[in-house]
């Protein structure tokens, strides 16, 4: 009993780094734009696709050792970097054109964004590349190699520690630190949160909000590509409509936190891990998505500005 | 709208059926038109469903398509032969949107102070749960493969005989295609009623600004409540037809968010706000995904002989046009292509810099 | 120093400025004083950049404005200092007086301007760490005024700094004004407490419902009746 | 100079609106101090005081927009805020016996559940008494301990659940308005894409849904006949249509052999839809009595605009009117909910004179319908010149209250709000 305590508590850890890491995205948008980027999720997606590709293309599910690993590192850095490219691009093409348009404008782009990647999603695993099972399915789930190995860490335990688990946690904390030094010590950072707070005001700071979004898009983007190559290590699978579920909890998560909150998602992302791991063990992994939302929208009746959020008054 | 115009709609859709059905039978082609027809039909009601919701009062609604699958999942139940309730469709039709509505009031009770996006988020929750239980009740619902059948509507056979001279077939297919139609044109001629009165009026002032509204005495939680419901309740009648034209409830993703969104996307093509606009967009996307597409797929096979790739199938890349569609008319043209005169304002000022 | 030539500005439809002209000459301190709604703050925004008018020429020493963006704006030597306060409740003070040097490179001269703030207002460094959303209003309007100095600006923007603040800070507050002024900083004041503000003004505009009404120097004004008619509402 | 002609109550009469060491604070700004304001009934009153002295919050505060950190807001006697009362209670422990329903079939299994009550049996033996026993029967075959944590957990959800949303509801702007207080906003907030005569009329909707409307005796005698010449059929038609389908439903679920009744049936049923609905088509209202309704709300609001002088524009845009148009606008919306308190904030503010000399009349004429007035302005001549009493706020404090000749010699008024002619220098 203990040990499955225990082995959910891993489970539930390692799933809530990849949700914080997405939530992060929204919440960071959110925050500045106050608008919710729907398409977020299946900019993580689509960033699994090109790491699967590039697994495909160094061919490493061969690799071995020292290689392995350096390799690994390139996906990691690469994949990021396309997910940022990509999230920019959609901020610069589809969102930048409508910041003075209503709120609901941007909100319905972003579902139609969200749709249009899907799509590409579904184009691009229709590839004929092995990886892709020579792309006779487009719908059907690709397997990402399995490319860490399996060993349990800790020998004999009951407790299975592989090194993916310690991967996996490793790399999302040293992510969220860097990220946490990057808002909380640059420049940079500070103007983010100053425009969160006070676009206006931070104009005449000398503040350029265009730069600070783009910057934000580009911090998220990357973000979901980093926890798009650490989901694909860790569950073995990349789809195409993988972004709208783990987009669906992560932002879930970061509403739970608070929204525009950088601590709180982290905490909504693990908090929701944790309930994700445990619900499935003791009530059914095909109960999740009611147990979750079931949860959000609990917390919503009795904290409608989530755990660590404030509440906002409208000015009269 | 007077009644001459609703005659005229009458007298202009009544006949397509016929039309479709002798043209597809000339050129030899199985389209089943006849279904698809009552499909955008449905369709229309939903969006005129949403346009209550979303177009009207404000309030993005996400989770449309969980009450189109309870209102179908609850005919089922009422219906079908093996359990005990046997209301029939029209007792279903009664009863369908009832339960929709209560689903709406319970959904929207808790959450109706939240802000707008908030809202949105926890409407697509509300979907994914309906999902999930549909598809895991499965003693109740059949899991994925739906309940069935559902009885057709039910007739006089005097009236079948008189409609489909003697062809019991097409004597079904006929009553259906009315059916849907008449429910269709009630739901908008109550609707189009209902903008002109209080409660439509308090639907746009909620829309408009929120506080104001309630600095006069309206009560914007009873206001969104009625909207919710009402809302709901239009859904759960175009579930229960839905259900009977397919005689079946169908596997639980007919009722998911790609659902919703395309609805979302009909009634943003047409016009937020517009009940002509939604209607036309129904008309246009569902027309297309359910007729067009079929039909260029079958071009496609022909020209290219062999098209087994699932990429040389239309509906592949349905979602780059759905995604495309909701693109380019926020960008160019967000009161959309039939606008209501006062959303067509409200979305083309700037809002002005403090 | 600052020409602005009969700028027109709306909100929405509503024509909220019917053509304004001043100059500000380098080393002064010129206030724009009027009743609620008269335009003032409109004023300030063109200028600043976060509100472009519909015609009319604004330039800074020389330079047009009104093609510029408010970051850009900064840049040229103009700093503003909303109405309001609007400090970043969330961040604290220091980081608030940091991101007032944003546009700035030079490590050592920041240093040393914010030793000159802390010294003009002490109560900032005790609060350094502080998030600002806690501080006082008066406390607030401090660090306002000692962000937009860390700007390091040649003409500092100044809407209502007395706003809801008690006598004895308002007074601190012109105090320090008047300090910035003597050590070469040029001042554009809007202000509702007239007398105050005409009293430190070496020339002062009246705006009255988007149009200046009349011009002169602080005492001038203060002893013409259509100032004391049209603002301070004796009639 | 003179203050207006009514005379002065004395402060024994009990006041319309009682506001007592109203507190309001956001993070660390105090924005209103323990503020007392009595207005009393029958009177135009201001507050005054420099900009950001905590008038507008305070507006907020009494009209329910803000929830005020402490103190009290009373109107006629009676706390503006919902009183909790035992059908409040009631309604929290419904919902929370709601949930604990539904947490007890998730505890026993909704599909088990289901299984055990409608599939153990063939269609044709299911009757509604079995179905309950069978439903205890299931119920006691689980786990008892479970299905009480569940239910309780469910009660506890549930009825706190609706708790926490009522009490976050207590206080509303609805609610405040529904006592009588209704208010014009600084940055005028219209309804803008609506009509003129719109934005009127959505004011009007309290008595549109009590019928209240109108109170002359034209419109008295059109409301005497709330069922007005077959006004029946507006609800009988589609009730009609609803009993014959679902009576449709009923005798032909099963099958039927004989077809007469759910002909005629069926028959009534499209007979009375189609009636209804050209009957609705006819008149553009739902029923008879609200279109009759509706039209004396129309003439009333009408009467409103002539009264602000709009009714020339009554089928224009909000958003197509000038700007003091737009202030009028929002005056004869406000009284459009009969307020026995009407809180002006700035009025006058971007008037020209000519215009603030008109308000200041409308103003009056408001009073003089019976109307109290509480007013926030700059403009000096408007306030001394029509107010009984004006409250100073600075700094979010009460500095001093009386007649405008009292507050016009206040050295502390003078000093504070004008300017300190020779303090410091």
């Amino acid at each position: 009993m203990l040990d499955t305590l225990a082995q959910q508590l891993l489970l539930g850890l390692t799933n809530g780094m990849v949700f914080a890491l997405i939530a992060l995205g929204y919440t960071m948008v959110y925050g500045i734009l106050e608008f919710i980027n729907f398409a977020h999720g299946d900019v993580f997606m689509l960033s699994g696709f090109f790491a699967l590709t590039l697994v495909g293309a160094l061919g490493l599910q061969d690799a071995q050792g020292f290689a392995l690993f350096a390799q690994l590192a390139l996906v990691l850095v690469l994949a990021s970097g396309f997910g940022a490219l990509v999230n920019l691009l959609i901020d610069r093409l589809v969102y930048k054109p409508l910041r003075k348009a209503p709120k609901l404008a941007p909100l319905v782009s972003a579902i139609g964004v969200s749709f249009v990647l899907q799509n590409i999603g579904l184009i691009w695993g229709a590839l004929p590349l092995d990886v892709f099972g020579g792309g006779g399915q487009p719908a059907a789930p690709k397997s990402f190699p399995a490319l860490l190995p399996t060993d349990n860490l800790l020998g004999d335990a009951a407790l299975t520690l592989q090194l993916k688990d310690v991967l996996v946690i490793g790399a999302s904390l040293a992510v969220m630190t860097a990220l946490f030094l990057l808002v909380t010590r640059t420049k940079l950072g500070m103007a983010m949160r100053a425009t969160a707070q006070d676009p206006q005001a931070a104009r005449l700071m000398g503040v350029d909000v265009d730069r600070v979004v783009a910057a934000t898009f580009l911090v998220g983007g990357g973000l979901a590509g980093f926890a798009a190559v650490v989901y694909a290590l860790y569950i073995n699978t990349v789809y195409y409509q993988m972004g709208y579920q783990n987009g669906l909890y992560a932002f879930t998560a970061a509403v739970v936190g608070g929204i525009g909150n950088i601590p709180g998602a982290v905490l909504g992302g693990l908090l929701l891990g944790l309930v994700r791991a445990f619900s499935d063990q003791f009530i059914g992994a095909q109960w999740q998505p009611a147990v979750l939302f079931g949860i959000l929208i609990v917390l919503l009746v009795f904290r409608p500005s989530g755990l660590l959020g404030s509440t906002a008054r409208e000015k009269v | 709208m007077t009644t001459e115009s609703l005659l005229l709609i009458f007298a202009v859709l009544s006949p397509i059926f016929p039309v479709f059905d002798l043209a597809g039978e000339a050129a030899g082609l199985q389209l089943h038109l006849d279904q698809r027809l009552v499909t955008i039909f449905v369709y229309g009601i939903l969006v005129v469903a949403l346009n209550v919701q979303v177009g009207y009062a404000g309030l993005l609604q996400l989770g449309i398509a969980a009450f189109f699958g309870i209102g179908a999942m609850a005919t089922g139940v009422m219906t079908v032969d093996k359990y005990p309730f046997h209301f029939g469709f029209w007792g279903a039709l009664v009863c369908a949107p009832l339960v929709a509505a209560v689903a709406g009031v319970v959904i929207g009770a808790p959450t109706l102070r939240l802000r707008g996006d908030y809202l949105a988020i926890v409407t697509i929750g509300f979907g994914e749960v309906l999902r999930t239980v549909l598809i895991n009740l499965e003693n109740i619902t059949d899991g994925p493969r739906g309940l069935n059948p559902v009885p057709e509507v039910w007739t006089p056979s005097w009236l079948r005989d008189w409609i489909g001279a003697g062809d019991a077939g097409e004597a079904n297919l006929l009553v259906m295609y009315y059916t849907a139609l008449l429910v269709l044109v009630a739901a908008v001629v109550v609707l189009k009623v209902i903008e002109n009165t209080r409660i439509g009026r308090a639907f746009v002032a909620l829309r408009e600004d929120e506080l104001a509204a309630a600095c006069m005495g309206l009560d914007p939680g009873r206001i969104k409540l009625m909207a919710f419901a009402g809302g709901a309740a239009l859904s759960g009648l175009a579930g229960c037809l839905y259900a009977t034209n397919l005689t079946t409830t169908a596997d639980p993703t007919n009722y998911d968010f790609n659902n919703a969104v395309m609805v979302l996307c009909c009634l943003i093509i047409g016009g937020l706000g517009s009940l002509r606009g939604a209607l036309l967009g129904a008309a246009l996307l569902i027309g297309f995904d359910n007729v067009l597409s079929p039909l260029l797929d079958r071009a496609i096979q022909v020209a290219v002989g062999d098209a087994s790739h699932p990429l040389a199938r239309f509906s592949s890349w349905r979602w780059f046009l759905f995604g495309f569609a909701l693109i380019f008319m926020m960008r160019l043209r967000p009161e959309g292509l039939f606008p209501a005169r006062r959303v067509a304002a409200e979305l083309h000022d700037e809002p002005e810099e403090a | 120093m600052l020409v602005v030539e009969s700028i027109r500005a709306a909100h929405g439809a509503i024509e909220v400025l019917h053509g304004i002209s001043l100059r500000v000459q380098a080393g002064e301190i010129v206030t724009l004083i009027g009743a609620n709604g008269a335009g003032k703050t409109t004023t300030l925004t063109c200028i600043s950049g976060l509100h472009k008018p519909k015609a009319g020429r604004i330039a800074f020493e020389g330079k047009d404005l009104l093609p510029l963006p408010a970051h850009q704006i900064v840049t040229c030597g103009i700093a503003h200092c909303p109405e309001g306060r609007r400090v970043f409740p969330r961040l604290s003070v220091a980081e608030n007086l940091a991101l007032g040097a944003y546009t700035r490179s030079d490590k050592d001269e920041i240093r040393r301007d914010l030793d000159k703030i802390y010294g003009l207002f002490p109560v900032l460094l005790e609060r350094r760490s502080q998030l600002a959303g806690t501080l006082s209003g008066g406390e607030q309007q401090m660090l306002a005024v000692g962000r937009a100095m860390m700007i390091r600006p040649r003409l500092l923007l100044l809407d209502e700094p007395s706003l809801g603040l008690a006598p004895l800070i308002v007074q601190r507050i012109f105090d320090v004004i008047l300090e910035l002024n003597r050590q070469g900083t040029t001042i554009l004041l809007v202000e509702q407490n007239a007398r105050m503000a005409l009293k430190i003004a070496s020339r002062a505009y009246v705006l009255e419902t988007g149009s200046v009404i009349a011009e002169g120097t602080g005492a001038e004004l203060l002893a013409d009746p259509k100032v004391q008619a049209a603002y301070l509402g004796d009639g | 100079m003179s203050t207006s002609g009514t005379p002065l109550r004395t402060s024994s009469d009990s006041p319309l609106l009682r506001v007592r060491k109203l507190t309001l604070r956001f993070g660390g700004l105090t924005a209103v101090s323990e503020v007392d304001l009595d207005v009393q009934p029958g009177e135009i009153a201001a507050v005054i005081g420099p900009n950001g002295a905590g008038k507008t919050s305070l507006f907020n505060a009494i009209t329910g927009i803000y929830e005020p950190t402490s103190g009290e807001v009373e109107l006629d006697g009676n706390d503006v805020r919902l009183p909790m009362t035992g059908k409040v209670v009631a309604g929290w422990l419904a919902t929370g016996l709601a949930s604990s329903l539904l947490f007890l079939f998730i505890a026993a299994g909704i599909d088990a559940t289901w299984k055990a009550v409608v599939k153990a049996h063939p269609p044709w033996e299911f009757t509604i008494s079995g179905a309950f026993s069978d439903l205890f029967a299931h119920f006691a075959t689980g786990n008892a301990l479970l299905m009480l944590l569940f239910s309780l957990v469910g009660f506890a959800i549930g009825a706190l659940g609706a708790r926490a949303v009522w009490l976050r509801s207590r206080r509303t702007p609805q609610g405040v308005a529904l006592q009588g207080v209704a208010r014009t906003f600084q940055n005028i907030r219209l309804f803008h894409h609506m009509g003129v005569l719109e934005n009127v009329l959505v004011a009007m909707d309290r008595h549109l849904r009590r019928g209240t409307v109108g109170s002359g005796s034209a419109a008295k005698s059109a409301l005497d006949g709330r069922f007005p010449h077959g006004a029946w059929l507006d609800l009988g038609l589609p009730a009609v249509c609803v009993v014959a389908m679902a009576g449709l439903g009923w005798t032909t679920g099963d099958g039927v052999d004989d077809e007469t009744l759910p002909s005629i049936l069926l028959l009534v049923m499209l007979g009375a839809a189609l009636a209804w609905l050209v009957r609705l088509t006819r008149r553009g209202t739902l029923t008879g009595s609200s279109r009759v309704v509706e039209a004396v709300a129309r003439q009333e609001a009408m009467e409103l605009l002539k009264f602000v002088g709009l009714d020339k524009r009554a089928g224009d845009l909000a958003n197509s009117l000038a700007y003091g148009e737009q202030r009028r606008l929002e005056v004869a919306r406000a009284l459009a909910t009969r307020p026995k308190l009407l809180l002006l904030d700035e009025p006058a503010a971007g008037m020209n004179p000519s215009e603030t000399v008109d308000l200041m009349a409308l103003v009056r004429s408001i009073r003089d319908r019976g109307v109290t007035v509480l007013l926030i302005e700059h403009h000096m001549r408007v306030v001394m010149g029509i107010s009984d009493h004006i409250t100073v706020l600075v700094h979010g404090k009460r500095i001093a209250h009386g007649t405008p000749e009292e507050i016009r010699r206040d050295p502390k008024v003078i000093e504070a709000y004008l300017g300190a002619d020779d303090g410091g220098h």
